[in-house]
């Protein structure tokens, strides 16, 4: 199978600001992610689950599988986001299939 | 005095403050009882189409009041006002910074729409009518206190945070265009409307509130748990007094503008209690660094119990008193 | 005419229809009301299990009539035939490709269950009565349709896409099979079984019909936004053309086979119908190739709102003055 | 015993029990249908509540009657005792492991509360009264054959698993919680709380209780398909067995106390009932050696539908004709 | 804490077709696998959200662990599910625990 | 962007066990963590599915970056709880942006 070197962006960030984060990714050129449901997590600002929430709470994950070379538009544009938010933002070296597709 | 007791007595010993207690002790004892979300968030949008929908179809029936404008006013104007005096006494009362104290006076300007809920139950039960378009007063007082709030926080540091997307997003709220939505429903439909579907939102309502607010006390519960000792005295003192210095705002509006007591009393609910759903979340999005869970403490771990087991009978008493009953 | 035009009125202002409309409106605006999709798959299977009971209880009651074989031999009939004429019509009409339109006309072909059950509401409104087995040829026109489109593609390309599981999905799809199921269990506890369970399956019907139709107008508002500019003027012109053709075949079907008039209604609606639930899926699977944004708007965002507000009361009217009413 | 043919005709083809055959075929038939885990624990919460609710408030009712504690006291020991003869049994009869044959013991010593409701609806059907306080009995008897499991593991291995939560979390359980809380607010708001939500807890709860069955035979259906060679004869003659025996255990403590026979009955029907939702959680925690397809299989997929379909009728025939009908 | 090389192979692809991906990777040889809720995404074929779905709809995402040597005859298999349709396949490489369980 | 090193920790998990993990992590300095639902599965112990399930039933991923001078105590935590059930621990590097949050 023929495989081109990516990146894989992950961004858990406050459930609020989803759609800021989407369209800052959108505007910095990526051309598509994938947003994860999250439960639940633990960290600076305490723990929390999303278990019988009403409104629109706790986090979501973002991931984002781009070229190596797009890795620092995108950051930029998630950490414009997440500056002043909590959230977390990491980046694997990852192989996609089909590279013609990002 | 001993109306209020009795009332109050009758009220604690109710299915929907028991729930709610209920949750409240599976929280703190860390039981593993839990509401799924996608229930609790379906239970929120079946009490809002309900409620929305039953006020317009009382409006449709009992004819546009000529309170009515002047109702909607009195919201507007007690959702943007009330955060200032909150504001103040969080200054006053606790060690709060300006940005934590102006996010929970944003809380405490809006309005939590079960509480109001609890309150129209009480009515009903003591067979006291209101003015149907009370709920359209609830939702009118939702928004505005979050532009106090914000202004309170842009007068304080010169940059202020232009998100432009987000007085659009307050606004078109998924609570309020439900709510709203729904009352146009029910005045569009009437009484014919309200009968065709009368078995789901009228009869089966106070049992769904009760599931409701067992989920709130498990939520509230956990809040409590993970919080603990986050939050002075001196919080807690202000999320009982400030109900209290709401519903006499509210009652004042509401005893100038010539409403029912039921209206009366509904307007000092309204306006003691404190959001905890849209809110947060427009509070995460402007004013991120605002503590969380010193809001969230205050409104659904203090003040929202309050309301439902002490407040509501009191307003309730005070309305029926001061406006004839 | 006047009939149809005060019919269509009377329709326009149903809680339901507004339900589908705030939904909508909702969407459109870009608010962040939502349904959990939990809560949605939870009340579509409400409303199967309530639709088949009800139509199998209803079947119990009456008796098998001498026409129910017939009727079912037209919907499969209708469902097979229709999507040869859907996808001449889109070739004619529009440009999409060979496989886009094969995948539209599948769609029409099948059915759309809440429009049923939107036909049966308004039947129910009016005093009509209609056979209870109507929700069987309903399920068992929801298949035939696929089967027609791949063999539309098939026809286009050589190597056949041979996927042996495809049709056993397709038979046994969640909806069928909960349908048809329930129409049995209806079927076998009769009138005495449908009175133990009558106050959950037919008191607070209408109401979650509502919710649902809420959730049914923010899936489609989104849609629209999303796809806004992919769809051509052709394409809208066959998504409001096709179910009127349609409802014609389903008419002479249900004349010819001596249906009463509410039956024939059901017919004619069935038919005007477009599937969006099970359709989609299968498309998925079978046509990877055909935009699903092409026949999801065309289904959702224009044939069901069309069917919804004005088709069900002209199929009405014509099936009641046709039928004799 | 035409008595019980009769009953067991009547009951086979009561909607409850179609709608679990009809989740069962589906499954089987690996149909995609599924209800979403959301729903389902939502309606088992509305289970929970509205059962305990009902048994507080028909206590409530009728009073606390003398056999109260002694049926608890029952409730208990046969909880803690019926694990041993199951693990007994096992051992004789099967080829299971120590570890497997105790936690397949704990869930037949636990008891299936839906089950219970099976049993409630047959009793009410044929206007047999039973004691409100079955429902609390059903609640002291989820837990300890837990510890008796444990037990007869520990007794075959020197090191103990020494996990000092997990008794809290056993007896802190949600639905211990919500059954024991819900029961309590019954019982403090009585027939007047009652009244407030019947159209909620009493009316639809027939029909809510048919959806989950449904879920309960998709659940069932995907494990028997997923284990389907897993299981022998022995554990499947086991699980047919000892509901019988667990039964009779019941019937004799039952008459002992003196139940009426509605309450006799429930009483086997508890003692015949196998766990499927408390007790395997804790069996992950505290055996997580023992495999879960066996004790799932046995309990869900074959004596859940047993007790369903022929134990109760057998059990209420019994009840009646020795506590004197 | 003994940990041995792995391939982590995240394959996210529409639902209707999650059984025949897992049924394809079963029979490649894989072991075990993991299907995570995805909420909504984004790519060439638009936006979506799993919001208010009745329907099969949306995408779900499949994460599987095996030994590296095992990858070429897991994508292969993976590639003839996701060829035709949309999604994503991407691969980092991973440190497991356990290694006798893949 | 500065960026620095650290290990991304996903522990799969029975639901049952989640609160126990994380309290486990959490003595052993773990300072966040991200609990992410998991729809299904298959592997040695059999296919799974939340579907329908009312029951603390499946299994959870939780994720986890840390410092990798943290890993090995992060491992022997998660292993503890881990050990006698079923469940799966994988680590990949990473990279994250504000490391001051870990
Ligand atoms: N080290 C971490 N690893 C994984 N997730 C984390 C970590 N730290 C924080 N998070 C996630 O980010 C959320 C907010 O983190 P914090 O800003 O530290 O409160 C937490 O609730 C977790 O869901
Ligand atoms: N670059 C990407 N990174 C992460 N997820 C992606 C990416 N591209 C596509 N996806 C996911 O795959 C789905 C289909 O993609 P596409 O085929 O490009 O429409 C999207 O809706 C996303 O959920
Ligand atoms: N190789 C693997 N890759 C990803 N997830 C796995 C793998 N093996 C097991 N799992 C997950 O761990 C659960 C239990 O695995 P097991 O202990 O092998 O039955 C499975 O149901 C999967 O969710
Ligand atoms: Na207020
Ligand atoms: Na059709
Ligand atoms: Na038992």
């Amino acid at each position: 199978m023929d495989m081109h070197t990516a990146k894989r962006v992950e961004i858990v960030i406050e459930a609020p600001l989803e759609s800021r984060l989407t369209t800052a990714l959108v505007d910095a050129g990526v051309t598509g992610y994938t947003v994860l449901p999250v439960q639940g997590g633990s960290g600076r600002s305490g723990q929390w689950t999303r278990e019988g929430q009403v409104g629109r709470s706790g986090m979501v994950a973002v991931v984002c599988l781009i070229r190596p070379e797009r890795l620092d538009g995108l950051l930029e544009a998630a950490f414009s986001v997440v500056e002043r938010h909590i959230g977390v933002v990491s980046v694997t070296d990852a192989q996609v299939l089909r590279a013609e597709r990002f | 005095m001993a109306d209020i007791l009795t009332l109050a007595g009758d009220n604690l010993l109710s299915p929907i403050i028991l729930s709610f207690a209920l949750g409240l002790f599976a929280a703190l004892a860390r039981s593993d009882l839990t509401v799924p979300e996608a229930v609790a968030k379906g239970m929120s949008i079946y009490l809002l189409f309900a409620i929305g929908f039953k006020g317009g179809a009382a409006v449709a029936e009992n004819g546009i009041d000529a309170t009515l404008l002047l109702s909607l006013g009195a919201g507007v104007l007690l959702s943007f006002v009330l955060p200032f005096i909150a504001f103040a006494l969080l200054r006053a009362m606790t060690g709060l910074s300006r940005i934590d104290a102006a996010a929970v006076a944003a809380h405490y300007g809006s309005i939590s729409i079960v509480t109001f809920v609890a309150g129209t139950s009480v009515l009903e039960s003591q067979g006291i009518g209101s003015e149907g378009y009370m709920v359209a007063v609830a939702a009118v007082m939702e928004a505005p206190a979050i532009l106090s709030a914000l202004w309170l926080v842009a007068k304080g540091r010169p940059e202020a945070p232009a998100d432009d997307g987000l007085i659009r997003e307050i606004l078109l709220n998924g609570s309020i265009v439900l709510l709203v939505g729904s009352f146009f429903i029910g005045f569009a439909t009437g009484a014919e409307g309200l009968e065709k579907i009368s078995s789901f939102i009228v009869s089966p309502f106070q049992g769904v509130l009760c599931l409701f607010l067992l989920d709130m006390g498990l939520v509230a519960g956990r809040g409590l748990r993970n919080t603990r000792g986050a939050i002075g005295m001196g919080s807690v003192a202000f999320a009982i007094l400030m109900p209290l210095i709401g519903s006499v705002a509210g009652l004042m509006l509401g005893l100038a503008i010539g409403l029912s007591p039921g209206g009366v009393a509904l307007m000092m609910v309204l306006s003691a209690s404190a959001s905890y759903i849209a809110v947060p979340a427009a509070m995460r999005v402007a004013l991120p660094e605002a503590n969380p869970s010193v809001y969230l403490t205050l409104s659904l771990g203090v003040t929202f119990p309050f309301n439902l087991t002490l407040g509501i009978p009191i307003y309730v008493a005070i309305a029926t008193t001061l406006a004839g009953g």
